[in-house]
Parts: structure tokens; C-alpha cells; sequence
């Protein structure tokens, strides 16, 4: 379909000049073309949701609008002005403020300091320190985060991190706010508070562009759509004339049928592992936990109710402080993920840029990496092989790349998800542990892996996967355990497994501060 | 009164060093002296942080063997308000003779003089292309030494350095140097070596053997220093002359010292050490014995 | 006391301990010639850590800082010896020229996207060199001016010399200090050490810090180098070898972390005074020979790198069980 | 197979470039320069002597090049040698055979290398400093072996393996090459190389992965130890004594600087030792020219910085990438594997 499309799509209300009008923007890649005269226009006070598969081109284009990446060809206008940003720094002062899709903040800082980096609050010449903090923890309680602005960033969970990134981006912009992927690992109420700050800075007439892969965000809070694929844009929509299967027809180019699975004999399997109070102080407390062959354990909470703790534990990534673990009956040590892996273990762990990837690696020798270790040094896996692994779960999973040779690192954040499952995949285990396996993950695929989910657990694999969405929970859960503030407070089985239970389970909860 | 004395030392970056150390311990012993040892790693600032502590620590006597001429006024006066009397060991100060009661050193420029004035003699008036093995650049042995020679070799046209470069004192590099040398000039075109120290020239003969040259034959080879070694190469017929340069500065050093402490007699601002010449003549072989236990 | 603050007490804790050792068992140490000393003999050293301490603070590392003291000496002293130049036009001139290279080498490893190891280590063989060409022999310096700065110094009871250039030191280090963590410059170093990449999509300006940060490397380095040479009241192109690695043992001592983005200027003060406290216990040891004294260096190196790991580590241990809850408060 | 040569050829050509213009430079200086022949049962020529004295770096670099790979730097190669060196040569001294002091003097360099690898992977302390420690107390050791003295000995033996030859050729320069070939193969017919370069980029997830980084990462320390030791024996070997406070002395710069000039980040990840090896050899040609050229020594170091800059200058990640525009674009060539460097030097900082 063409761009006509986007002059019918005009909002009512915007009959004044545009606030950013983008036109003809391209970048290439060696071997890959991200953008290919990717036009977009931003009108003010509108919420113009960016949408595409992974691997579409919306980050590429986020950061050719801010200068992060220099563009091939193109114009972009700010208020009717053609600008040609050179950097983040240069957009930022032109009123741009922007959230990349990985959290970029500075781990050696500390929140406030993160909050203010390029703009500290000066008295008599010098940093004042104190005007920083107080201004800091003002601006985080917008975002209903009490949190001390003095502390080290790190202290603080992925999410309170992405909210800052946020608050930070938020307060940067004059006139253009760019969210790619913000609310990836926010949980319902955060993600109530980000709209809240979305609608007032939407009235003060700034033009923001939000990038997600949860449709029914991009319906709650967007004006239009604007959607690519392979670098393309394939149309843009005013979002009250269309319909979310519209919306996902256009990213995909196909109908995506919704499968409806029905689960018996969820522990129909033998037993395959028992855990038997597992804990760490000061993490988790100690839980207990049989698994069957051909099971998948959902765990629901909070953020910073210790799902991924749990997962850490279970692989031995974090050193647990007691509790014993049985596999087929008999009892396994578990001390690190050299442990793990040797009993068939696997864990796709939550943050992936820092604990999944190995940037500069291939592709290929990326997928193949745990199998490797697991085979130990002195027995390599024959190039063809290897080769074959690859190609295989590249076709199976859909991975969107120029070469297998290519850095995974320069790989879109969903493609490099899908990577890492593969590389758990290669090395079939018996327990898969997957921490948040859809984040960033578009619809599409998360269709195809709760799919994957499914056969998996049909062809007798165990699963524990944590995640923040419910919906995807209830759809290939056998067993629902629930944590609060890093206790088991409810396990749900069966008929059981329903969102809104899930939802209660977490919810009556007295102590919900941070995170 | 057993005396407490502060002996600070530039390092032992080589044998020479090491004996000299040696030596100045000995000599303190047999004087039931306190010797308050301080390595300075090479290093001007260390020496000057050490003879600080020695005042601070209040010690009778301080010996310094400096790493360079310049810039010691500045903590000699602090030594000498705490009125604690300083000698200095094979290297003299630019500093106003007032501020250390004697320096005890050998003559570097004489040195380099005898061993040209050797060479000279040597070759007599035959056509001679020397080539030289240069000291660490910028250090005073290095710079004397190469003047010393060329002042000897001075209106001598037979002579002539034909390349010098740096072997910075050590083995290793004289031998690498060496062989540049031997094929830049081409072995048969070189008639003589001088090295700085016969640590270079010891290298410079494995150099010049691996060349199929005969070391003291074809090439004459002349040093400075008389370490252990060099006495066994020239044994050996592999090497011609080295001058001596005596590790015991600490004798009369300690001697001049004890004096003045003792009722405040002043010795003479400078008292040379000899540099004697040993050559083939000399019976190396008993030298060797004698000296290889000094811990060069 | 912030979690961050920590190394630096830890530092400043181990210097105190480790004075009081020394004097327990040499009483004298515990005298105000030591203490005079302990600021004086390291003045220089101590004014190329400020320096380090920011080209570490960004991840990075200058090893040219000890040759570019050399060069700056040796330049000095040549200058008064050939020309009738005043000495502070001298000063002001060897400023000049060691900032700018540092500059230089800044801009090398920002555009040519060059690792600082080398660059510098390129810079180091370059001043070096530089000084040789200017002079290989020892210059010495006399000019009536220099005499009267040598004779600026404060004599404390028990005849400690508070002399100019170890007051300079401290200052360098108050306004290092300042500069790392109240301006805005300071802060972008921090940025630049927590992640270029990072930093850079947050809007830092990569090149004008980094280049800004080698400039004063440099800068201070030629500080250093006047300040070595009113030490010395010479130039010599052999001179100061090897400081750069005591300068970033100092930097590390004090407890910032080589990979950057932490640690504090003040805590480097603290590094430069217990490496100084080293030296000062072996020499009134006096008993060590040239290897032991190696050997013992390298060994308490090794101690203090270890006390602090354990400190660090104990105490985090702690914090991070504390967190685990303060997270959800 | 071929590719993989084809591979290494296309990874190698900017050193061999490189390395050839350093030999025309000496050509340049010294017409005699390539002239090679056979003099009392060795080959005899400048070539030989560029490839005779760049052993110990060469050596030292195959070592650091794997260390440097995962992310570390040894600074204490050089004391290293100089305790090597000396152990050997008072073996000797003390009437063992020559083969005994080899195996001691690897067997103190492995227990150097272990060290560094204990503090590095146990004790977590940053390479640069964990090295220094031994940079600084080694030397101290080699002295307290040797007693501060030069220990010269005469068994032909241990002398063989630095001043000797096998079937004329120097045998410093066959071991080189040979120990060079075998590691630069196991690592590569091994999984090793992808393990090293994998904890060197990411050892958090490469950890999470299985891979028991920390065994990994003292084995290559171990490596290095070795390497070093092996350096300092021939370097011994080749006077005829130890000489503890000189050997070596210096030379884990030059190290560095061959694996840089290898085209090897300091960032750790993808290496080549091929590549160092050359970068070795290429510093050897730049010290040849200096002492070939005849000039005056107090310009060697200027001289040396400004070779070595100009060939940094010129492979030079953002130059080369300037380069690959020129050039019409292919898959991946290094600009994208290199221009980034700074990237990653800054994720994955966890500390
Ligand atoms: N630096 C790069 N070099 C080469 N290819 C790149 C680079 N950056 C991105 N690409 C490619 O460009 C395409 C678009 O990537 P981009 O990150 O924009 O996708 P995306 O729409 O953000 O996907 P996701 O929803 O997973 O974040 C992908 O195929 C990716 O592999
Ligand atoms: N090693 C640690 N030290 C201190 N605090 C930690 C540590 N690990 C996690 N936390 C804190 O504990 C909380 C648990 O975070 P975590 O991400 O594990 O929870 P979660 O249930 O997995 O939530 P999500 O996975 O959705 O982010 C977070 O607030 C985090 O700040
Ligand atoms: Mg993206
Ligand atoms: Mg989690």
C-alpha cells in the first residue's frame, strides 16, 4: 500500500505545521538495508506509536532521528527547520529527549546523578549536589518511585532503571519525546504511571514517538501508528479506524491465526526435579518445588519479587546458601552453571545485553556457544555442524540477519533474543529456565515462541518461565507459582490458571514501595 | 661508639654495583659500623627521599654514591644544618664543595683517557677503525668515558670511531649492538672495540666468536671496569685491556668519615681511586680468583 | 556514609593504621621532618596522580607522564642555561607545550579510535626522546629566582620543612578534587568511565572530555616536571623513569578502579602518602638488600590491593543484603 | 581448510604490509640488508638477526596475546624472564644437567603465570595491578637468586638452546616459530580460541553459558608464564649468563605494543597470533633500522616513536575504515569488528 494513506491519516486536531516531519530517510548496513526512504511525520500533542517486526528498522530510525547513527540519505525538519543532528547531545539541545531500547544509564553513577548528567543544577559555578538529589527524588515521585537519588543506580532493579532512563529523557524534551521500548520490563501499575506522564506532556503539546510490542498499550495511549517492515513503512493509521488484527496484518504482511491451546495431563510426566528449600539470604527465601517431565512452571509477580532470582538460584548462577536439589530421584549439586548445564539445564537469562549475548561473537558461534562449553574445549564441533545448528534454528526461529558472520551484537534486540533461545535449544535440555523470553519480542514471534513453548513441553521438556504478562502465562502454564517480595505466596494448577487470579494472587500485597 | 651511617645507592643495575655494595657492607662490618642500607632502584628521587629519612632518623654519617651530578644542593643543606657530615662514592656533586666533607671517586674522563692512550700504544700508528659501545644514554660514566677516549685518540689520524651506539651497560645489548656492527662494517673492517663497561664487551665477544672472528685477534677489544669476566676473557686471549675501576670506595670513605667524627680532622675534598690498567701481561687468571667472590 | 564513599575510607583508614604501625616500632617517624618529607619528596609524584587519577577515572591510562616530567625538566633547564627567558615565562611555556601534547594524544585516541595504552606508550618514547635531543647530559639550574622559591618553606618544631612545592601538591589536589566532583567537566569523566557508549547516546561530548582529560594529564605532568626540577634545580633526560607506574599504583592504592568511573582524587592523596610511607619504613629499616627491597614493595603493593578487596568486599557483601530488601521499601 | 588459510591470509595482510615496508626501510638504509650467507656453520645476515632478536618478544607476545585476548595484560613477563633466566643459569651452576634447568626455569615461569591467574580469576584483581605486583617483586627474586651478580656459566648445553643453531638456522629462531605454529593451531583446532574470546568479551554471559571461565583464564596467565620463561632462557642462553636485573627489562611493552601492532584489541575478543607474531617482527625491523642507520643514540627513541605511531596511525581502526569506504563495501571487514572497540569497552561493566 503507499503513503496516501498518511496524509488521510491526520489527526483532527493537527491542521498547524508538523513538529518533526521526517522524509526519505535510508541507512544501510554492510549487507543489510535497515531504512529504505522511511518517511514519518509527528504532529505536536500526538502519541504516534512506531510499530514493525523485530528487526523492522524502528530503532535504526529512532537513531538516525536523534543523530545516534548518521543517516544515508533523507531530511529531517524540527518545526518547518531542516536539521541534521550529529549527535545525542546535539538533538538533545534541539529539544529531542529519547529512551534506546537497551537501558542506557551509567551503572558507576548515582540515580540523580544519572537523572542530571549534562545539565547538573549549578550554584556559584559548581555542581550543587544537594539542589541535584532533592530535585531528583521530586521528579521520580512523578513515577511514583521512592527511591534514594543519592544511591548507585545498580542498587536498583531493571525496572526503576528504565523509569529513570524515562524521567530522564522526559525532562530533556522541549518539543520531541522518543520511547523505544519503554514499558518492556514495567509492570501494569508502572506502566499506568508512564501513561499518566505521557497524557500531560501530550497536552503540553510535545510530539511523542512510543515504540512497543504490547498492541493494547499502543491502543490505550497512541493517536497514530506508523508501521515497517524490512525497513519500509507499509503504512500509517489513525488507530481509532483500525482494529489491533488490522494493525498486526500490516506488521506481519499475513494473518497471524491465534491458536487456542487446551492443556491436559499437565504433571502427566514422571518427576524430574525436586527442590527442596532453596533459598539465599537477603534474595529468596527458601522454596520448594517438584518439577514433572513435560511440565511448564509459570512464575508471576511483582518486578523485584525474585523471579529472576529464582531462576538464578535453580542454575546455580547465584550461589544458593542452602537447599538441595534431586533429579530422576537421585540428589545433584548444582554450584555454578557449569553444574547446570551438565544436568541438562538452561537459562535464558533477563537481561540479555549484559548476561546473554557475546557481542562481538558471530551469530553462529553465539548459538552454539553452550554446546560447546558443555562439550569442553578439546572436543570442537566440526564446522559443518555447526553450521547446520545455526542455519537450523535460524530458519525455525526466524532469525532476521545479513550473515551468520555478522556480530551478534548487531542484531535487532527481538532477533537477538531469539539467538539466545537458540543456543539453549542446541543444547536440548531437560529443564529450560527462561527469564522474560517475549520482552521485546514482537508479536509475531511471541506468538511462535509461546507456540515453541508448547511443543517443547509436548516433546516432554520441563519448563520454568518467568514473566510479567499475564495473558502469555495462561496461555502454556501447567502450574502457576507466584512470588511477593521474594516468597512463594501461591501456586496455582489447572482451572485455576486464569489472569485475574494470578492478578489477586500477586496483588493483595501491603508492602509495595520501589520497583 | 658504634657509628650509625646512611648508605644510600643508586641501585644494582650491574655486577660492578652489586660488588661495590657488597664491599661498602663489608668494610662497615669490619668497622662495627650500623650501616642503614637504602637501594634507590635508579632512581635521583629515592636517593633524595632516603637521605631525608636518614636525617630525619638521625644518623652519624651519610654516604651517597648519586645517581647523577646535578641537583643535590637543596638536601645537602638539610643534612648539613642537622649538621650530619656526607661523602660522596664514585660520582662528585655540582653542588658548592661545603656541603659534603669529601667525594671518593675515580676519574671517569681519565678512565676513557687510559684506554685510548692503551689503544694508541697498541695499535702503533697503524690504520685503526674503532667502533664504541656507549653507556646508557645520558648517563655521566657514558658521557666521560666517550670524551676521555676521544680526547686520547685526539691527533692520532690512524684512529677512528667509526660507529658508536648505545649498549646501555648490559650484555644483552652489547652483543645485539655488536652484530649490527660486525655486518654494518663488515667484521674484517673493524680493527678495535671500545665498551664502557666490560659487561657490554663480554657480550660483544660472543658476538664477535658467532661472526668466526677471533676476539683480541682480529678485533682488539678494550673496556672498562676489570669485573671478574673481563679478567677470565682476557685469560683467555679474547680480550686485550680493562681498567680497573675499584668496587672499595667505602674504605676510605668510611676512614675520612671515622676521622672527622672522631675529632673533626677534614680530609682533602677529593680523594681519587686509581684506575690501573690490566692487560695480558698482568696474571689475570690469580685477579679472577681473588675478585669473583666479591659479588660482582 | 554512601556505599560509594567506601574505598576511600578504606584507604584513608589503612594509611592511618599503617602510620601508627610505623611509629610504634620507629618512634621518629612519627616526627614533623617525616611528615614534611612524606609532602615534599612525593610533591611531583603526587601532582601527575591528580592527573592520572582523571585519565583512569575515564578508563583509560597515560604512561607518558614520567618521560613528559623528564622532558619538561630537561626543557627548563636548557632554556634558562641558552636564554635569558625569566623562569616564570619558562614555566608558562612548558605548560604550554606538555598540555598541548597531552591534548594531542587525547584527540589521537578519540579520532583514531585508538587504545590510550598505546598512544601513550608511543608518547612515552616520544618525550623521552625529545629530551635526549634537547640534552642527554644533566643540566643543571641556577637562577637567583629559583633559589628563592627553594627558599620559600615553613620550618616546623622538630625541624620539619614545609617547603612551596609540596603546599603546591595539596592545592593540586584540592582543586582536582573540586573539579572531579562539582563540575560538570568532573562529571562527564565519571560518565566517559561508566561507559563511552553509554555516555555518549546520554549527550556527554566524547571528544572535548577525553581530549580535555589527557590535556591535563599532560598539563600536570609539566607541573610536575617544574615542581621536580625546583626539586632538583637540574634537567635530566634519564630522570623519572618509570614514575607513571608508581603514579597509577598510587591512583589504584587509593582506591580507584583501573577500569574506571571509580573512585576519588582525595583517595589518591592517600595512595601517594602510604607508597611514600613504604619507602620511608625501608630506608629506617635499612637492613633490606637492593632485592628485598623489590621484593618487600611488591609484596606490601600486593597487601594493600588485598586489604582493600576484603574491605570492599566484606562490607558490600553486607550492603547488598541490606539491599535486597531496601530495594522493595 | 583453504578458506580458513584464506581467512588468516585476509586477517594477516595489513601486518605483512606493514612488516614489508619495515624491511625496505632497512633495504633503504643498508643495501646489504637481505644479504644472507653461511659462515662457521650458521646462516649469517641481517635477516636472520631480525628474526634471531626478535625472539624473546615474539615468544613473550604468543603468551600475551592470549591474555590480552580475554580481556587482561601481563606486565610481569619481564621479571618473569629475568627469574627464569636465573634459575637456569644457578641450576647449571650448581652441576645440573642442562635439560633439568630448562624444566626448572618452565617450571618457576608456570608457577609465576599460576600466580598472576590466582589473583586475576580467584581474587578478581584487575589485571594491570595484579601483574604489577610481580613486575616489581620478580626482579627482586631473579636478584636474590642470582645474588644481585651476573651469573655467567659455560654448559654448552642450556647455551645451545640461545646461541646455538639446528641445521644452521639460530635455534632461538626455530623455537619461536615452532612453539608460534603450535599454539596458533591448538587454539584454533581446539574450541579454545572461540572460549578465550568469548570470556574476553562477555564473561558474564560466557559464564551463564557454561564455560569455566575462571580455569580459562589461569591456564592462559599459565600460558603466558611460560612463554615468558621459555623467553628468559634463551635470552640467558644467548650471554652465557643471567642477568637478573637486566633481562627482559622493559620488554612486556614490547610485547604489548606486537600484539597491538598484531591487530589485537586491548579489549580482549577476536585475536590472532599469526598476527602478533608479525607485529613482533615488525618491531624488530624498527630497532634494526636504528642500529643499522648509524645514527647517533640519543634519537633511538625518537626515531622508534615515530615508526611506531606512523604504523599504529596507519591501521588504525578509523583509518582502515576510511580505507574499506574507499573500497567498495564487502561483508563484515575488520572497520565494523574494530570501530565499535570503544562500544564495548563500556557495556558489560559491572562493577
Ligand atoms: N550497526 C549495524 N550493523 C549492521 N546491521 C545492523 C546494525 N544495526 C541494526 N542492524 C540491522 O538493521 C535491522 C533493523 O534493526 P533495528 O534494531 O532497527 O530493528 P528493530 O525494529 O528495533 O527490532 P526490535 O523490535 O527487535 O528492536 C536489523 O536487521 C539489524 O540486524
Ligand atoms: N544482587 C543483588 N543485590 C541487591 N539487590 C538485588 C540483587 N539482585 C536483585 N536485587 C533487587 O531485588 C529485586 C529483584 O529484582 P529481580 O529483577 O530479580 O526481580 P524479578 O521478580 O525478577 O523482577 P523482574 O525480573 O521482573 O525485573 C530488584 O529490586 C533488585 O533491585
Ligand atoms: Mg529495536
Ligand atoms: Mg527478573
Amino acid at each position: 500500500m503507499t503513503d496516501d494513506t498518511a496524509q488521510i491519516a491526520t489527526p483532527p486536531g493537527a491542521q498547524d505545521a508538523p513538529m518533526l516531519r521526517a522524509i526519505g530517510i535510508s541507512k544501510f548496513f554492510p549487507g543489510t538495508i535497515a531504512l529504505d526512504d522511511v518517511a514519518l511525520t509527528l504532529h505536536r500533542g500526538e502519541v504516534h506509536a512506531l510499530l514493525g517486526e523485530n528487526g523492522a528498522g524502528k530503532s535504526t530510525l529512532i537513531k538516525c532521528l536523534t543523530g545516534a547513527y548518521k543517516r544515508d540519505a533523507g531530511v529531517i525538519e524540527l518545526e518547518g527547520v531542516a536539521i541534521t543532528p550529529t549527535s545525542t547531545a546535539e538533538s538533545q539541545h534541539l529539544g529531542i529527549g529519547t529512551v534506546y531500547q537497551e537501558v542506557n544509564l551509567l551503572p558507576n553513577l548515582t540515580v540523580a546523578e544519572n537523572l542530571y548528567l549534562g545539565r547538573q543544577p549549578m550554584r556559584g559555578g559548581l555542581v550543587s549536589r544537594r539542589r541535584m538529589v532533592a530535585e531528583a527524588r521530586a521528579v521520580l515521585a512523578d513515577y511514583g518511585l521512592d527511591v534514594d537519588p543519592g544511591e548507585p543506580l545498580t542498587r536498583y532493579s531493571v525496572a526503576v532503571q528504565q523509569v529513570v532512563a524515562i524521567a530522564r529523557a522526559v525532562e530533556m524534551s522541549g518539543k520531541v519525546l522518543i520511547l523505544d521500548e519503554p514499558t518492556a520490563s514495567l509492570d501494569r501499575d508502572e506502566v499506568q504511571l508512564l501513561f499518566s506522564v505521557i497524557r500531560k506532556l501530550k497536552a503540553r503539546g510535545l510530539a511523542i514517538v512510543f515504540v512497543t510490542h504490547f498492541l493494547d498499550q499502543v491502543f490505550e495511549i497512541s493517536d497514530r501508528a506508523t508501521v515497517l517492515r524490512n525497513g519500509r513503512v507499509v503504512g500509517t493509521r489513525l488507530l481509532n479506524t483500525v482494529s489491533q488484527h488490522d494493525i498486526v496484518t500490516l506488521m506481519l504482511g499475513r494473518q497471524l491465526e491465534a491458536k487456542v491451546h487446551d492443556r491436559q495431563g499437565g504433571t502427566a510426566g514422571e518427576m524430574l526435579l525436586e527442590v527442596a528449600d532453596l533459598g539465599k539470604r537477603g534474595m529468596l527465601e527458601p522454596f520448594s518445588l517438584a518439577l514433572h517431565k513435560g511440565e511448564v512452571i509459570g512464575l508471576a509477580g511483582l518486578l523485584g519479587s525474585g523471579r529472576t532470582e529464582m531462576a538464578n538460584l535453580l542454575f546455580g548462577a547465584v550461589p544458593a546458601d542452602g537447599g538441595t536439589l534431586r533429579m530422576h530421584g537421585k540428589e545433584i549439586r548444582v554450584a555454578n552453571p557449569r553444574d547446570a548445564v551438565r544436568h541438562g539445564f538452561a537459562l535464558c537469562p533477563e537481561d540479555r545485553k549484559t548476561e546473554g549475548i557475546v557481542g562481538d561473537l558471530s551469530v553462529r558461534d553465539n548459538i552454539v556457544l553452550a554446546l560447546q562449553a558443555r562439550q569442553g574445549w578439546m572436543r570442537p564441533i566440526p564446522r559443518a555442524k555447526v553450521n547446520e545448528i545455526a542455519e537450523h534454528y535460524v530458519r525455525t526461529l526466524d532469525i532476521r540477519l545479513a550473515s551468520l558472520d555478522m556480530p551478534i551484537r548487531l542484531l535487532s534486540g527481538g532477533n537477538q533474543q531469539k539467538a539466545l533461545l537458540a543456543r539453549w535449544l542446541a543444547t536440548s535440555p531437560d529443564f529450560l529456565i527462561l527469564d522474560e523470553p517475549t520482552r521485546g519480542i514482537d508479536v509475531g514471534a511471541h506468538a511462535e515462541i509461546i507456540a515453541l513453548i508448547e511443543t517443547l513441553r509436548e516433546r516432554g521438556m520441563s519448563l520454568l518461565v518467568a514473566s510479567s504478562e499475564m495473558e502469555e502465562l495462561v496461555a502454556y502454564s501447567t502450574r502457576v507459582i507466584v512470588l511477593r517480595d521474594r516468597r512463594q505466596v501461591a501456586e496455582l494448577t489447572g482451572a485455576q490458571i486464569t489472569a485475574d487470579n494470578i492478578v489477586h494472587a500477586i496483588a493483595d500485597d501491603p508492602a509495595r514501595g520501589a520497583a | 661508639a658504634d657509628l650509625t651511617i646512611g648508605f644510600s645507592q643508586i641501585g644494582s643495575e650491574s655486577g660492578w654495583r652489586a660488588a661495590e655494595t657488597t664491599v661498602t657492607k663489608q668494610q662497615a662490618e669490619e668497622r662495627g659500623i650500623d650501616l642503614k642500607f637504602a637501594d634507590a632502584q635508579q632512581k635521583q628521587e629515592n636517593q633524595i627521599k632516603a637521605i631525608r629519612s636518614f636525617i630525619a632518623q638521625g644518623v652519624d654519617g651519610i654516604l651517597i654514591a648519586p645517581v647523577v651530578a646535578t641537583g643535590w644542593d637543596e638536601v645537602l643543606e638539610e643534612a648539613k644544618d642537622a649538621d650530619i657530615p656526607v661523602v660522596l662514592m664514585d660520582r662528585t656533586v655540582d653542588a658548592p664543595d661545603d656541603l659534603y666533607l669529601t667525594a671518593v671517586t675515580s676519574d671517569l674522563v681519565h678512565e676513557g683517557n687510559v684506554a685510548g692512550q692503551w689503544l694508541v700504544d697498541e695499535v702503533a700508528g697503524a690504520d685503526c677503525r674503532v667502533v664504541e659501545l656507549q653507556g646508557t644514554t645520558g648517563s655521566s660514566p657514558a658521557i666521560d668515558r666517550k670524551t676521555g677516549f676521544e680526547q686520547a685518540l685526539e691527533g692520532h689520524d690512524n684512529l677512528e670511531i667509526v660507529r658508536s651506539q648505545t649498549g646501555d651497560f648490559t650484555r644483552s645489548q652489547g652483543k645485539v649492538v655488536m652484530e649490527s656492527f660486525l655486518k654494518a662494517e663488515g667484521g674484517e673492517n673493524i680493527c678495535a672495540l671500545y665498551a664502557h663497561n666490560d659487561d657490554m664487551a663480554v657480550g660483544a665477544i660472543q658476538a664477535i666468536k658467532e661472526a668466526g672472528l677471533k676476539p683480541g685477534e682480529d678485533i682488539k677489544i678494550v673496556s672498562i671496569d676489570a669485573v671478574p669476566d673481563a679478567h677470565l676473557a682476557i685469560a683467555n686471549g679474547e680480550m686485550n685491556a680493562t681498567i680497573e675501576l675499584t668496587p672499595n670506595m667505602a674504605g676510605p670513605a668510611l676512614d675520612a668519615m671515622e676521622a672527622y667524627l672522631a675529632d673533626g680532622t677534614m680530609p682533602p675534598k677529593w680523594i681519587q681511586t686509581e684506575s690501573k690498567l690490566y692487560t695480558a701481561e698482568d696474571d689475570n687468571k690469580a685477579v679472577y680468583e681473588m675478585k669473583k667472590d666479591l659479588g660482582y | 556514609m554512601r556505599s560509594t564513599h567506601l574505598p576511600l575510607i578504606v584507604t584513608l583508614v589503612t594509611f592511618v593504621l599503617a602510620f601508627a604501625l610505623c611509629g610504634s616500632q620507629y618512634p621518629s617517624i612519627l616526627s614533623t621532618r617525616v611528615v614534611a618529607n612524606l609532602l615534599t619528596d612525593n610533591a611531583f609524584l603526587g601532582i601527575v596522580a591528580v592527573g592520572m587519577t582523571f585519565v583512569i577515572l575515564s578508563g583509560g591510562i597515560d604512561l607518558s607522564v614520567g618521560s613528559v616530567i623528564a622532558f619538561t625538566g630537561v626543557l627548563l633547564a636548557v632554556i634558562l642555561r641558552d636564554t635569558s627567558m625569566h623562569p616564570l615565562t619558562a614555566f608558562a611555556l612548558a605548560l604550554v607545550i606538555t598540555t598541548a601534547f597531552g591534548a594531542a594524544m587525547g584527540a589521537t585516541i578519540h579520532y583514531l579510535e585508538m587504545p590510550p595504552f598505546i598512544v601513550t606508550l608511543a608518547g612515552m618514547f616520544l618525550a623521552r626522546g625529545a629530551a635526549y635531543v634537547l640534552s642527554t647530559d644533566s643540566v643543571p639550574i641556577d637562577h637567583a629566582f629559583y633559589d628563592t622559591l627553594q627558599g620559600i618553606y615553613w620550618k616546623a618544631a622538630g625541624g620539619g620543612r614545609f617547603r612551596l612545592i609540596g603546599g603546591l601538591m595539596v592545592v593540586t589536589f584540592i582543586v582536582g578534587a573540586v573539579v572531579a566532583h562539582r563540575t560538570r567537566f568532573g562529571q562527564n569523566v565519571y560518565a566517559l568511565g561508566g561507559g563511552a557508549q553509554t555516555a555518549k547516546l546520554m549527550g556527554v561530548p566524547l571528544a572535548q572530555t577525553t581530549i580535555g582529560i589527557y590535556a591535563i594529564s599532560g598539563g600536570l605532568a609539566g607541573l610536575a616536571g617544574i615542581v621536580f626540577s625546583l626539586y632538583t634545580s637540574a634537567g635530566y633526560s634519564l630522570a623519572t623513569v618509570g614514575v607513571e607506574l608508581d603514579a597509577i599504583a598510587a591512583v589504584v592504592i587509593g582506591g580507584t578502579l583501573l577500569s574506571g568511573g571509580y573512585g576519588f582524587v582525595a583517595g589518591t592523596f592517600f595512595g601517594i602518602l602510604i607508597m611514600g610511607l613504604i619507602q620511608t619504613y625501608i630506608v629506617f629499616d635499612g637492613t633490606l638488600s637492593s632485592w628485598w627491597t623489590k621484593i618487600v614493595i611488591g609484596m606490601l603493593l600486593f597487601a594493600f590491593i588485598l586489604l582493600q578487596k576484603g574491605l570492599t568486599w566484606a562490607t558490600t557483601v553486607r550492603k547488598r543484603r541490606a539491599t535486597g530488601s531496601a530495594a522493595l521499601s | 581448510m583453504a578458506g580458513a588459510v584464506q581467512g588468516l591470509l585476509k586477517r594477516i595482510m595489513p601486518q605483512l604490509v606493514i612488516l614489508a615496508a619495515a624491511l625496505l626501510l632497512n633495504f633503504i638504509v643498508f643495501p646489504d640488508f637481505f644479504h644472507v650467507d653461511f659462515r662457521n656453520g650458521r646462516l649469517f645476515g641481517n635477516i636472520i638477526d631480525v628474526l634471531n632478536r626478535g625472539a624473546p618478544t615474539a615468544l613473550l607476545c604468543i603468551g600475551m596475546t592470549l591474555v590480552i585476548a580475554t580481556r587482561g595484560i601481563d606486565l610481569s613477563v619481564g621479571a618473569v624472564m629475568a627469574i627464569a633466566g636465573a634459575t637456569a643459569a644457578s641450576l647449571v651452576v650448581d652441576g645440573h644437567g642442562w635439560f633439568t634447568a630448562l624444566i626448572g626455569a618452565l617450571a618457576t615461569g608456570a608457577i609465576c603465570g599460576f600466580w598472576n591467574g590466582i589473583l586475576v580469576a580467584v581474587l578478581r584483581i584487575q589485571p594491570i595491578v595484579a601483574t604489577l605486583v610481580l613486575m616489581v617483586a620478580g626482579r627482586g627474586v631473579a636478584q636474590l637468586i642470582t645474588e644481585g651478580t651476573i651469573l655467567t656459566f659455560l654448559n654448552p648445553g642450556l647455551i645451545r638452546l640461545g646461541a646455538g643453531t639446528i641445521l644452521g638456522i639460530p635455534t632461538a629462531i626455530v623455537i619461536w616459530i615452532c612453539l608460534g605454529a603450535f599454539v596458533a593451531f591448538a587454539v584454533r583446532r581446539t574450541a579454545l580460541g572461540m572460549l578465550i574470546e568469548s570470556i574476553g568479551i562477555n564473561e558474564a554471559s560466557s559464564r551463564l553459558a557454561g564455560i569455566n571461565s575462571r580455569v580459562l583464564l589461569v591456564c592462559v596467565y599459565l600460558v603466558s608464564g611460560l612463554c615468558a620463561a621459555l623467553a628468559g632462557v634463551i635470552v640467558a642462553a644467548d650471554i652465557k649468563g643471567a642477568d637478573a636485573n637486566n633481562a627482559g627489562l622493559w620488554l612486556e611493552l614490547d610485547a604489548i605494543l606486537a600484539v597491538v601492532i598484531g591487530g589485537n584489541s586491548l579489549l580482549g575478543g577476536r585475536f590472532s597470533i599469526v598476527a602478533s607474531l608479525i607485529g613482533a617482527l615488525i618491531i624488530q625491523s624498527v630497532n634494526s633500522v636504528i642500529l643499522l642507520s648509524g645514527m647517533p643514540p640519543e634519537f633511538n627513541l625518537v626515531i622508534k616513536a615515530i615508526l611506531i605511531l606512523g604504523i599504529l596511525v596507519i591501521q588504525s581502526p578509523k583509518v582502515s575504515y576510511i580505507w574499506y569506504m574507499l573500497r567498495a563495501s564487502g561483508p563484515q571487514p575488520q572497520p565494523d569488528r574494530k570501530t565499535p572497540r570503544p562500544h564495548r569497552a563500556t557495556e558489560e561493566k559491572t562493577q
